[in-house]
């Protein structure tokens, strides 16, 4: 399943309750205020480090661009990808699910 | 209503509310869709997690704020023929909730001479994972 | 691939319009087929013909309009939430005796039984909100 | 005591138009004087005529033009806001080129200076939103 | 002054950050979804009670029975107002700030 | 600019900036009134805490999301004679970040052979908190 997550985990619970209810071998990717999630050096990124030990996770890059987030300070193993790969990951995971 | 999209097609359904009744409408508008939802012979199912487990709380009473009391709505589920509403234990807890704490929506059993049964289900987040899992099409309100 | 759209939030105040709006270009120029994009919530008021945003930003009504008029989209505005948040085409202005519509060229006012078609007969359906 | 009040968020969607309501009208009861409401944001589309609310539902938008009508109420829509978001009166119709208004009765366009000048007018300025 | 908070502190920062910097001496309303917040089985009692020490904590009547909580779930010294007693508040705090 | 509603009347406006920009766009609109609020020639600060310091952060382009880039409106906060920004430390900290990541804003200082001087002051809780008690308006975006 390809969750979505578009609020930043300083401010709501939306991260917090997809890491908490997502599965193994599911793709998380983080939109507009969600990529804030992504931040090596913010409070969550403990969390967002266990997913990645069964999960993928993903930022979209547009938004990262223009929230001002350097790559360099994404956490280790995160990936970038463009509104082209957002579309390839929603169809070729079975489901897809918005946190809103 | 439209049996030329639906025949044939049945599709998992799951609603899933994770925000609290009255301070915005997601809550009343969601269980819009569901009500809608049902009379496409669809599965339906409903999830309450996180702030959402308030929608059912029981004892509402938007008299004195003068909004629309949805929350008697809750209870015309189970007659939608919605028949799985899934609440999920963490999010009581944390909020210091219990079942006894929610309004007890039935349904009427057809298949077991009309008798009526609860028709909210406590689950762990490791239930409620599968749960969503296993669905088709998932909307958040 | 049959995708389709759930927009639930108002022009500008969300970034939802916009994200929904590049998904479903970016869906299109991939040769999938974009069955629906429905308008929920807040997001009927994505439908109204009378913004007028300033001259150096982008017109999001109008990009919505474009994008259905070139790919022959259907933008489904739901009739409850119009009612509530005042977005009326010509019949509903009959319907409740109003004296003006605002609907926007390219979107229809429906029900919310367009929703869950969309539902069944998409393969995907993504939703953008708060 | 003069109070202000500022709205940040559409009818229906969010409770803060139906607090700011309750909160004026209570003000208004115990003798003060409400010399503004300002509508900001999303809160701009309090002022439209064109909604049709459930009959078993309060009408959020005919509840402040009363209101308006009884107390005469200062109840003013931020211009840049409004354009971002559909809000028309007749000046703007024109001066924008549209075919349509649906300023509620009661209601002003008017500029971000008001909320300025209520802040410094009013002993106290009450905000409500998201 | 008058802290005003309308969010639930299980979705949102906001209260996190009235009591953070809100003084001894002010009065925090919760109204709206932050009614939630006084609770007394709920995680952030325990905030609530530190805060109750040196402010005044209140929740608006109107809100808690459209939410159906009852009295007698409040943390202990949380005060009950009604919209008349919002304007009070209001007025006689010097200065009024909502934390939306 | 309306005189005869600010002549003699000075007041302390703050506003207090709470949300990350782009996702919504409180922010933009929030910063529009600190500019309007300028001219009106009352004392204006500008403080920033919680998701509200990813506003001030460097290097913003939002070139590929096609919305309005308002980033760059902040530096002109020093024209419009706002010279006083507090940005909270332990919001930053928690997120990761120090004032190094901070768009360097600076104002020209009249009474100082207009000197360029820094507009951003990174302060602590406890005097976020008296900043803000001691100002008169407080508007929260």
């Amino acid at each position: 399943m390809l969750h979505i997550v578009n609020k930043s985990p300083f401010e709501k619970n939306s991260l917090e309750t997809c890491l908490r209810l997502s599965s193994a071998g599911s793709s998380i990717l983080l939109i507009e205020d969600g990529v804030y999630g992504a931040l090596a050096g913010g409070e969550m990124a403990g969390t967002i480090r266990d997913a990645l030990a069964d999960r993928t996770v993903c930022v979209l890059g547009p938004d990262l661009l223009a929230r001002g987030i350097d790559p360099g300070r994404l956490i280790d193993g995160v990936e970038i990808v463009d509104y082209a790969a957002f579309v390839k990951l929603a169809v070729e995971q079975p489901k897809v699910q918005s946190w809103l | 209503m439209s049996e030329e999209f639906t025949s044939g097609t049945v599709k998992k359904f799951l609603y899933v509310n994770r925000r609290a009744p009255h301070g915005s409408n997601y809550a009343q508008e969601g269980l819009e869709v569901a009500l809608i939802g049902a009379a496409f012979e669809q599965d339906v199912a409903m999830a309450y997690l996180d702030d959402g487990v308030f929608q059912l709380k029981s004892g509402q009473d938007t008299g004195k704020i003068g909004t629309k009391n949805f929350s008697a709505t809750y209870r015309a589920l189970g007659d939608y023929d919605v028949k799985r509403v899934y609440v999920e234990r963490e999010s009581l807890e944390r909020r210091g909730l219990s079942q006894e704490d929610l309004m007890p929506l039935v349904y009427k059993d057809e298949d077991d001479d009309w008798e009526e049964k609860p028709l909210i289900h406590v689950v762990s987040a490791e239930e409620m994972r599968r749960i969503i899992d296993e669905s088709d099409v998932i909307l958040n309100f | 691939m049959k995708l389709a759209v759930l927009v639930n939030e108002g022009p500008y105040t969300h970034q939802a319009s916009d994200s929904a709006f590049h998904f479903t270009t970016a869906a299109l120029e991939q040769g999938h087929e974009v069955i629906r994009v429905f308008f929920y919530h807040d997001g009927v008021n994505n439908g109204t013909r009378l913004t007028t945003p300033p001259q150096d930003d982008r017109h999001i009504t109008d990009r919505w309009s474009d994008l259905a008029r070139r790919h022959d989209l259907d933008l489904v505005v739901c009739v409850a939430a119009a009612q509530r948040r005042g977005v009326v085409d010509e019949d509903e202005q009959r319907r409740n005796g109003k004296d003006a519509n605002n609907i926007a060229e390219g979107f229809r006012i429906s029900g919310l039984g367009q929703l869950i078609e969309a539902g069944i007969q998409a393969d995907r359906m993504v939703a953008f909100g708060d």
